[in-house]
């Protein structure tokens, strides 16, 4: 994708009288950052880019953004959102509007077909960053490394983002705007992780996550960038009942993360989002995958590829399976 | 006691002697980096910039009980704090955020908690021969052979350890260990220059602090804080991860009969912070929250204590998720001034 | 007063004596409690305007403004509102029950530095729990003050607190009180109307006078615009915050307003200090 | 595990089939484990899957959930909704890698005494033979 073409479009996009502001990615500060940007104006597109290091889903700035009340005899700013969307971050926009978090017409999709993006902190092993911010760029068959004049090669297995070797939707489900060419589909990978825990018994799966979930600092993060997690008063801030203890613990941990993944039943659209963000390295996209592909398999659900689908936990099926029913 | 030299082939010794403590070192974890406790005989790692989370968790742990009780009754039972702690191969910058931290602890009412612990551990810091790359503690008062907040300090020349005895914890460590040290000549004096320096050199961001905490609060309206928190996704990492943050929460934890109260980490970067109970919140957005987040390390703190509340180790610029970084924050309040 | 070794361990005390103050949904108690230890009693001292967290063990604490003057005697007087998990444990009570009580925390109105002056208390709601310390202190040294102004109202006449000392001080000559309510209601024979425009209403001269208000956000930013407007300073006006608390004595880190603790530094401020404080009115 | 370990059972029933059935089991006489801590909801649709957490988390070694047959709900759809949504919770207890013996749902109608006694009977059972559960349990406040 030219990055000329995706900063025109955007500008045309921010200037339109129904947009308020345009999410898009923008270099970060140093190394291999890329920061979210909220474009306001035409000028401000120009910072505008996309690259396999833009890893982060926007979506999730559809439901987080807080606003004040309006105040009295002054009008709420109904004006759209335009969102720049890689596949996986469009189905989390399709999910939303199954959920009713948001209305589809309120956002403009602008599609970015996605060749799959990097595990930054991979990267980051291999080629140490620098205070410097560097550039990516697709070269058909794997990365470019641009860093201080030197260009690196880097094949696509070499640093591929995991949740982007099990990709499915590598472009956008829905879309007002598509920049760019559609890319073709690859072969999603065998190994998502889900086996290897899947394999142990009950006592050594049991083991594993002990030993993911006491690494756990609670400090929210994978709630806070699920674009799924949309809840406006989460269980987990609740202190009356208090359904989860504020100490950090082995036990409360655990029931925070059964809480969140079972949330996330029928809503996960393994953008990996939860576990890019951890600070603990906790591997909560197995959580979620395991579960995401028993809701595919078992019930036939897939969130977030029909935006006029029923919602998964508010709907049901009379043949849904009851094989472990007594 | 003079500065001393320990040939690493004798850590095993060194470490054993100490055994009578607590000892608390950096593993690895993965990819990361943590405290935990050993056993004994481990190495210290060294081929790491510093842990993620501070060692901030050894004296002000994460949640920690106040007292317990039984349900329906008044006695108060306190926690028994003697065990003497060892806290080895602290990065300069936590070791002066724990100095820094003591002030507020200190202030006007002791805390008992914290200053107890505190007294309990010994730190040995473990000076930076690799800096990470967003280090920036030369800008906040530190560096990276800084001994603020340590015991004793040990430096890495390569075959040996130069180990400086900054306290009196410091030279009884030292003296109990004399049997596996060496004395320091001015050539390891010298090389320690060589190596800080060197070290200095690795140091590549830099904030210009000046004028800051007295300007920040007249920058309250100013719209950089629109700009630099919007895409704030309101989590703890910043804070929680901060070894300077200290603000925490205080809850009643109840099963069956046995209960307990404690206090755990709290960050003002949640919404949960400030809101009343009437659902009155007078930080209503991350807005509010980022900017006070900032004023208080760079204003508030050092209008009470005179010292920015900052250390510059670079965790919140690392880790934060959406590259939230202080040091273009501070850019940008240095421009609005 | 010397605190505990450990000042996170509060306080024993009982319930002497507990009445309801408001009814409805958000009904105010009030809680006269004695502590239990007799040493502490004795040796307890607390200044108008200071606060204590108040709770149970196993639920929790909260920040309370002790609602009575040290004059009144060697108990101490909270009236809480029905709010949350605390508040509502706290309402449960009854005589003769324990509650826990530690304190005193912040700074306090300074009454010795007020000697010789007139005294004006403007609240609303359970806003006037933690005036009633000021007008019990300057009516027990009514000799050192020049003057004790109240103004007090509610939404209803059901939701004024301490109604029956009210009624007794109306009919004093010594001190004059005003209550109002913000609509007219049968069997009611006093004034109707916003706090602030009653302000406006008896316009109290400025001079000598200090003025001091608590009450709901939007009462107090109307109260301090007609203060002003009457011709009051700033160093005249002074008033209470609350914020969320969790220890009370500065190191949770919880309460500040800009750069202050409420809890150390308030919760008693001058609007001269106030009006610099960004967050104060949040 | 010692001989005279009794699982402690957290049986959530909806009010208009299970507990009906429950209480038919008790007035016909019929005998069954008094393991059992029952916990009457409108509807199995009504339990929170942080329930089952929660119960485990607070001392129970197995949790029970029964509502009406499918198409008997008094709410019509309420046991759709729970079979769903217990179901994929059952999955994910067990990926992280609890028992599954300890996690049990049944149909049971206000008539089936009979049932009741039958399902008791097989949770009891299989939550002894899974043992007394530590897991994740908020186990005695240490400091």
């Amino acid at each position: 994708m030219e990055m000329d073409q995706l900063r025109k479009t955007a500008a045309e996009i921010v200037s339109r009288d129904d947009v308020k502001y345009l999410i898009g990615w923008k270099q970060g500060t140093f190394g291999y950052r890329i920061a979210p940007s909220f474009v306001e104006d035409a000028s401000g597109a120009a910072e505008l880019l996309f690259s396999p290091l833009c890893t982060a889903n926007l979506a999730t700035y559809l439901r987080l953004v807080e606003t004040l009340p309006v105040p009295r005899g002054q009008e709420a700013d109904t004006r759209k959102v335009a969102l720049m969307v890689k596949g996986c971050d469009s189905r989390a926009v399709a999910q939303l509007v199954v959920e009713k978090g948001i209305s589809r017409d309120q956002v403009v999709v602008i599609g970015c077909p996605c060749p799959g993006v990097v595990d930054v902190a991979l990267l980051a092993r291999k080629y140490p960053e620098t205070e410097i911010p560097a550039e990516l760029k697709w070269n058909g068959s794997g990365f470019t490394l641009v860093r201080s004049g030197e260009e690196i090669k880097l094949a696509r297995e070499e640093v591929l983002a995991e949740k982007c070797r099990l990709c499915r939707y590598p472009n956008p489900v829905i879309s007002d705007i598509m920049l760019g060419e559609q890319v073709i589909p690859w072969e999603p990978s065998a190994d998502s992780g889900v086996a290897e825990v899947e394999k142990k018994d009950y006592a050594g799966r049991w083991a594993y996550w002990e030993d993911q979930f006491s690494k756990c600092v609670r400090c929210y993060s994978c709630r806070n960038v699920c674009p799924l997690c949309y809840c406006q008063d989460c269980i987990l801030d609740r202190l009356n009942p208090t359904w989860v203890n504020r100490a950090v613990n082995f036990s409360e941990n655990t029931a925070f993360h059964i809480a969140r993944a079972f949330h996330l039943v029928g809503r996960c659209i393994e953008c990996g989002e939860c576990e890019r963000v951890c600070p603990a390295n906790i591997p909560l996209g197995r959580l979620n995958r395991k579960l995401a592909r028993e809701v595919r398999d078992k019930y036939g659900f897939e969130p977030g590829a029909d935006p006029e689908a029923e919602p998964f936990q508010a709907s049901y099926k009379p043949d849904d399976p009851e094989d472990f029913i007594l | 006691m003079s500065a001393m030299l320990l040939n690493k082939e004798k850590w095993p010794d060194f470490i054993g002697k100490l055994a009578d403590k607590k000892l608390w070192v950096p593993q690895a974890d993965g990819d990361a980096m943590r405290f935990a406790p050993i056993a004994e005989g481990a190495a210290l790692p060294l081929e790491f910039s510093n842990t993620r989370v501070p060692p901030k968790q050894v004296v002000f742990p994460q949640t920690e009980t106040l007292y317990r009780f039984q349900l329906g009754q008044e006695e108060m039972e306190q926690p028994q704090l003697e065990e003497e702690i060892l806290l080895l191969g602290v990065r300069p910058c936590d070791a002066r955020a724990m100095e820094i931290v003591e002030k507020l602890f200190r202030w006007d009412v002791d805390d008992p908690y914290y200053l107890k612990r505190r007294a309990l551990t010994t730190v040995v810091g473990l000076a930076c021969n690799e800096p990470c790359v967003n280090c920036f503690c030369p800008s906040v008062g530190g560096g990276p052979a800084s001994t603020e907040g340590l015991d004793l300090l040990m430096i890495d020349l390569g075959e040996k350890y130069l180990l400086e005895p900054v306290t009196a914890k410091g030279v009884d460590l030292l003296a109990a260990v004399k049997e596996f040290l060496d004395e320091a000549g001015t050539d390891a004096v010298k090389q320690k220059e060589q190596v800080i320096s060197a070290s200095m050199q690795k140091i590549k961001r830099s904030v210009d602090t000046e004028g800051i905490p007295k300007g920040l609060p007249g920058l309250w309206e100013d719209s950089l804080w629109q700009r630099v928190s919007a895409s704030c996704l309101g989590c703890g990492t910043c804070t929680y991860l901060c070894p300077t943050c200290h603000c925490f929460d205080i809850q009643d934890e109840t099963e069956g009969f046995e209960a307990r109260r404690c206090r755990m980490w709290d960050s003002c970067m949640f919404k949960e912070y400030t809101l009343h109970t009437s659902g009155h919140n007078t930080r209503p957005t991350r807005r509010e929250r980022t900017r006070n987040r900032i004023n208080h390390k760079y204003s508030y703190y050092v209008d009470k204590f005179d010292v920015i509340a900052c250390v510059g180790c670079g965790r919140c610029i690392n880790l934060c998720p959406v590259n939230i970084d202080i040091i273009e924050v501070l850019r940008q309040v240095k421009e609005a001034l | 007063m010397k605190h505990n070794d450990n000042p996170y361990i509060p306080y024993t005390a009982t319930v002497a004596e507990t009445w309801l103050e408001t009814g409805g949904e958000r009904s105010i108690k009030t809680f006269k409690v004695v502590l239990d230890d007799e040493e502490l009693r004795e040796n307890w001292t607390h200044s108008p305007g200071q606060c204590a967290m108040i709770g149970l063990l196993g639920v929790g604490e909260s920040m309370i403004s002790i609602s009575c003057s040290p004059t009144e005697g060697k108990f101490l007087r909270f009236s809480v509102m029905l709010m949350g998990k605390v508040t509502q444990a706290l309402h449960q009570l009854e005589t003769g029950d324990k509650m826990m009580v530690r304190g005193p925390y912040g700074n306090s109105f300074p009454v010795d530095a007020w000697r010789g002056k007139k005294i004006l208390t403007i609240g609303g709601g359970i806003g006037q729990a933690p005036l009633r310390p000021i007008v019990e202190y300057v009516k027990a040294n009514r000799d050192h003050y020049a003057g004790l102004t109240m103004i007090y109202g509610a939404r209803t006449s059901g939701d004024l607190c301490f109604k029956g000392e009210f009624e007794t001080m109306i009919k004093r000559d010594d001190l004059s009180c005003h209550l109002t309510i913000d609509v007219e209601e049968e069997g009611w024979d006093h004034n109707v109307g916003f706090v602030p425009s009653m302000l406006m209403d008896l316009s109290p001269s400025p001079e000598n006078t200090i003025a001091i208000t608590c009450g709901p956000p939007i009462m107090i930013r109307f109260v301090l615009e007609n203060l002003k407007k009457l011709g009051f300073a700033d160093e005249q006006i002074y008033t209470t915050l609350e914020n969320r608390m969790k220890c009370g004595f500065g190191k949770c880190g919880r309460c500040n307003a800009g750069g202050m603790y409420v809890c150390k530094d308030g919760p008693v401020f001058s609007y001269a200090v106030l009006k610099d404080i960004p967050e104060a009115f949040a | 595990m010692s001989d005279n370990y009794e699982p402690n059972i957290v049986a959530f029933l909806c009010n208009w089939c299970s507990y009906a059935g429950a209480d038919l089991a008790g007035t016909s006489r019929m005998q069954y484990p008094a393991n059992i801590q029952i916990i009457r909801v409108m509807c199995s649709g009504r339990v929170n899957p942080l329930f089952v957490m929660n119960a485990l988390q607070q001392g129970a070694d197995g949790v029970l959930i029964s509502g009406c047959h499918i198409g008997d709900c008094h709410y019509m759809e309420g046991n759709f909704y729970a079979r769903r949504r217990l179901g994929m919770l059952k999955e994910l207890m067990e990926f992280i890698g609890v028992d599954s013996r300890r996690f049990h749902m049944s149909w049971v109608s206000a008539s089936e005494g009979h049932k009741w006694k039958e399902v008791v009977e097989k949770t009891v059972e299989d939550a002894r033979e899974a043992g007394p559960y530590e897991g994740f349990r908020r186990r005695r406040i240490d400091w």
